[in-house]
């Protein structure tokens, strides 16, 4: 009954609206969220966006996943392998610097109690 | 020689630091030094060697794996990033017993991958290995802009993350759509099928990585971070942010751009965005009396002139970007190592308190390196100005002619002002004890700023060849694709 | 309802900005939805017969971008550096409520599962979807499961450093054994025969760097969980 | 039914993660990020990437909301 979404032209196209309307959630949230921890949740929002848009549109439906095994062993018939390396790499990255991020925030507020990112102001004098 | 031993040895010292902190107090400290000092005579020896541009490769050939380009151009920033680390290194030492950091091994682990992902930035031709670079170099600066745990210094290394986090994501939304049109990864590659991208295509990726790089090479609308960050870090560490890390980011992107981002009205915006970024730094430095948030904003100033000069895109403007990329290196570098030498009393400093020191030596290195940031004759930063004000005057740019002379104009007035705060005449009661150590890395560092200036001859042609390697963009994908 | 009202201005204004600036991308991007051109992963696919491993994916992320995963392995290191040096536990003042005693048995029971499938994951990445990255993670979420149940469960410090040390330097150093002997870091310098391709020993350096960076990523994994655990405790 | 799940995923997706930045109670927008994460591991799932289908699980849905409540024990509950 959806048989015409399976197209690879009407794919991408669901793909690429859908990954953009997450990217502007998240860079809604960026620009009016003051809270430290919804800045870092919008940060997380805009790069899962970036991440499906790439897989999203580097795959073809026709294809399998990269991985010989004992039925499939043409590579012609194989998805693209370098998205899938970057965003594995990418996604640790982005969970590294979340890690590092927090545990400044949690300082900072220990030493000052600030949590908004529009107060922290310590400098100008 | 393998120009992979320049990330990998850093590297390989930042993974080894616990084991090496365990073989006692002063082993990692001299350790480091050694290693940087062997990196800083494997660079010279490469340049004394004379040889023509090398490519090494990681695991597979050329265009489908990741490869390290050395030619001259990375070469000379290879060499100045080894230079000012070993010297910052020395520094660290010499001063060392005064004021240690805390937990000493995690510093200088954080020292040597910041070295190892600068000089990756510069080497590798493969844009997302850039990427993962580019993290490096951001996430070891956070920390060491945050390394104090102070409310202030926890604040820069918060504003200075979200900002990394930010450029990273609009980086990497670039180098996917980069490759999602071109098809692969390798600069050069990237640099022969690019012009063949629809035109909208083309603006989206070039705004899109002129954003995630602005955050970092400090452009206009994107450097509201900056002085907060150098206010917040210590002196110390602002050397090495103004010194390495700035300069690091800046080669990549011009890089990037001559390579494929170059089109007419693209690098007519650029230049302009320089010239405004420059004038707004200093204008707003003018009213600073914080000498580490003033220093931050010449430093604004400076780089923006150097962004203005890469910008230029032809031989001789980028042979003064050179120029001024290592006279501003070495001048910040001095007046950020001297702030944190006069600083151990007291941080974040007021200018007035530049009346009450007594400390002749220190003085006469810090006008030395302001003279030098002012660009009076006799100094190498005179020969950087000069070069580009004379390139502007050849193309015409009458403009940005009149936008440089005004910025460094304006610099001028409160660098004179602190001139003044220096010679004030009066009693001085603070006294600020260097050691020897210290006064001979100032010693080196004025000096070459004095020789530089007065030979500039020495290294133009080093430079010039340097400029020549850097915007030949068919060389470089001739050396990577072949033929 | 007043929209003036119930919404601040601030809101409204980012939300147009973002969605200018959105609309703009999804205009461009719809127009020129990328072709489905020539790339290097096709390259890399067929260069994957000759010298890879079953697992594509692993053989790129391992082998033929390898130093894309020792620079973030890096990142990982400093990042749990980093967290080490921001919340360095106070021992003194611990309040963990102890936890109920199913929880406590159950997780203890649990753990050598957890950790069981975590190396499986590991040790597998070169012929099954996983390897030395999300085997780590899984490691350290069964650290930290202990950690949760546990009142005074605590993987000692020096332990993790040591094989945190020891995976990094011997990633470097298989790096330069690579440089030694064939003349490209990180090459394959371990004799592999293609025609074991989906065998466990196969591959040759793949795997082993693979486990190598399982290691260092449970290490450091850990590390920064009980970091934060341990910093929570003392509120 | 590949295209149709590909939507009515994304869909959900972007509901959860506007959810998550509009609530107020900081521990909701959490969960709901986590929506996001699990979200993504569908979809990934669905483009044939059980690699980074793995990872996004066991980094984006399960570490990244523990880093995420540690942050709220601290930083108190309330946007």
């Amino acid at each position: 009954m959806f048989e015409f979404l399976n197209q690879p032209e009407v794919i991408k196209t669901i793909v690429t609206l859908g990954a953009m309307s997450l990217f502007f959630v998240g860079l809604f949230g960026l620009l009016t969220r003051k809270h430290i921890v919804k800045v870092f949740i919008s940060i997380a929002i805009m790069e899962s966006a970036i991440f499906l848009l790439f897989i999203g549109l580097s795959f073809n439906r026709e294809k399998v996943a990269p991985i010989i095994d004992a039925t499939q062993t043409q590579v012609a018939t194989m998805n693209d392998p370098i998205p899938q390396a970057m965003i594995l790499t990418a996604i640790v990255i982005g969970m590294a610097v979340l890690a590092l991020g927090v545990s400044f925030a949690i300082e900072y507020y220990k030493l000052t109690g600030k949590t908004e990112i529009d107060t922290m102001n310590e400098m100008r004098f | 020689m393998s120009s992979t031993l320049f990330i990998a040895l850093p590297l390989l010292f930042g993974f080894a630091t616990p084991l090496l902190s365990r073989l006692g107090k002063n082993a990692l400290a001299y350790t480091s030094v050694l290693m940087q000092l062997s990196l800083l005579g494997l660079a010279l020896s490469l340049l004394l060697a004379h040889s023509s541009t090398t490519v090494e490769l990681i695991s597979i050939a050329a265009p489908l794996g990741i490869s390290f380009v050395l030619s001259t151009a990375s070469l000379l920033m290879v060499l100045l990033f080894t230079l000012l680390m070993t010297l910052f290194s020395l520094y660290y030492l010499f001063q060392r017993r005064a004021n240690a950091y805390a937990n000493e091994s995690k510093f200088f682990t954080l020292l040597n991958m910041l070295l190892a992902a600068s000089i990756g930035l510069v080497l590798s031709s493969d844009i997302f290995n850039i990427y993962v670079f580019f993290e490096i170099a951001g996430i070891s600066a956070y920390i060491l802009s945050a390394y104090s745990k102070t409310a202030l210094a926890l604040e820069s290394g918060l504003k200075y993350l979200l900002t990394g986090a930010v450029a990273s994501i609009f980086l990497l939304f670039a180098i996917v759509l980069i490759y999602l049109h071109v098809g692969s990864l390798n600069l050069a590659v990237i640099a022969e099928q690019f012009q063949l991208l629809p035109y909208n295509v083309k603006l989206l990726i070039s705004l899109l990585l002129l954003i995630g790089f602005g955050f970092k090479v400090e452009v206009f609308p994107l450097n509201f971070w900056v002085t907060d960050v150098y206010q917040g870090s210590t002196s110390l560490v602002n050397a090495l942010f103004s010194g390495i890390v700035v300069k690091a980011y800046l080669f990549v992107f011009f890089h990037i751009l001559y390579l494929f981002l170059s089109q007419g009205e693209f690098t007519l915006f650029l230049l302009y965005l320089g010239g405004v970024s420059m004038l707004v730094a200093e204008v707003a430095g003018l009213r600073q009396t914080n000498l580490k948030r003033l220093f931050a904003y010449s430093s604004l100033g400076q780089v923006a002139l150097i962004f203005v000069a890469f910008a230029m895109q032809n031989i001789q403007a980028v042979q003064a970007a050179f120029f001024i990329v290592i006279a501003h290196s070495l001048a910040k570098f001095m007046l950020f190592l001297a702030l944190a030498s006069l600083e151990k009393t007291e941080q974040n400093m007021h200018i007035d308190r530049l009346k009450q020191i007594d400390s002749p030596f220190l003085m006469v290195m810090m006008f030395l390196a302001m003279l030098s940031l002012l660009g009076i004759p006799l100094f190498v930063g005179f020969v950087g100005k000069f070069l580009l004000l004379k390139s502007l005057a050849v193309e015409g740019m009458l403009t940005l002619l009149v936008m440089v002379v005004v910025a460094s104009f304006i610099e001028a007035i409160y660098y004179f002002k602190l001139m003044g705060y220096m010679l004030h005449k009066g009693t001085r009661s603070e006294k600020v004890e260097v050691s020897l150590g210290e006064k001979m890395i100032f010693v080196s560092l004025g000096l070459s700023l004095l020789l530089l200036g007065v030979f500039p001859m020495s290294i133009a042609g080093f430079l010039q060849n340097a400029a020549e390697v850097l915007l030949d963009q068919t060389a470089y994908i001739t050396l990577l694709v072949g033929g | 309802m007043n929209i003036k009202r119930d919404i601040p201005t601030a809101t409204l204004s980012g939300f147009a900005l973002s969605a200018v600036l959105v609309l703009t991308l999804i205009t461009i991007l719809l127009q020129y939805l990328p072709l489905s051109q020539q790339r290097v992963g096709d390259a890399l696919l067929v260069l994957n017969e000759k010298e890879g491993v079953a697992n594509v994916v692993t053989t790129v992320v391992v082998y033929f971008r390898g130093f894309d995963t020792l620079g973030e392995i890096a990142v990982l290191f400093i990042a749990s550096l980093g967290v080490g040096l921001m919340l360095q536990p106070n021992t003194e003042c611990r309040l963990k409520a102890e936890s109920n005693f199913m929880l406590q048995t159950a997780s203890t029971l649990l753990f050598p599962l957890i950790l069981l499938f975590g190396i499986y994951v590991m040790v597998y990445g070169h012929l099954s979807p996983g390897g030395g990255f999300q085997g780590g993670v899984i490691i350290a979420s069964g650290v930290l499961l202990l950690l949760i149940s546990h009142k005074n469960f605590e993987v000692p410090h020096t332990v993790i450093v040591a094989f945190e040390t020891v995976a990094g330097v011997s990633y470097v150093l298989i790096g330069f054994m690579g440089l030694l002997l064939l003349d490209t870091f990180l090459g394959n310098f371990i004799p592999h025969d293609i025609a074991n391709m989906g065998m466990l020993l196969s591959g040759g350096v793949i795997p082993l760097i693979y486990i190598i960076v399982g290691i260092k990523v449970g290490s450091e994994m850990s590390g920064i969980v009980q970091n934060l655990m341990q910093r929570s405790d003392d509120v | 039914m590949t295209g149709f799940i590909i939507l009515a995923t994304f869909v959900g997706i972007i509901v959860v993660a506007f959810a998550s930045i509009v609530q107020k109670r900081l521990a909701d927008s959490v969960v709901f990020l986590m929506g996001v994460g699990l979200g993504s591991v569908v979809l990934f799932f669905l483009f044939k990437a059980p690699d980074v289908a793995l990872t996004e699980a066991v980094i984006g849905a399960g570490v990244g909301t523990f880093i995420f409540l540690i942050a709220l024990k601290h930083l108190g509950e309330q946007a």
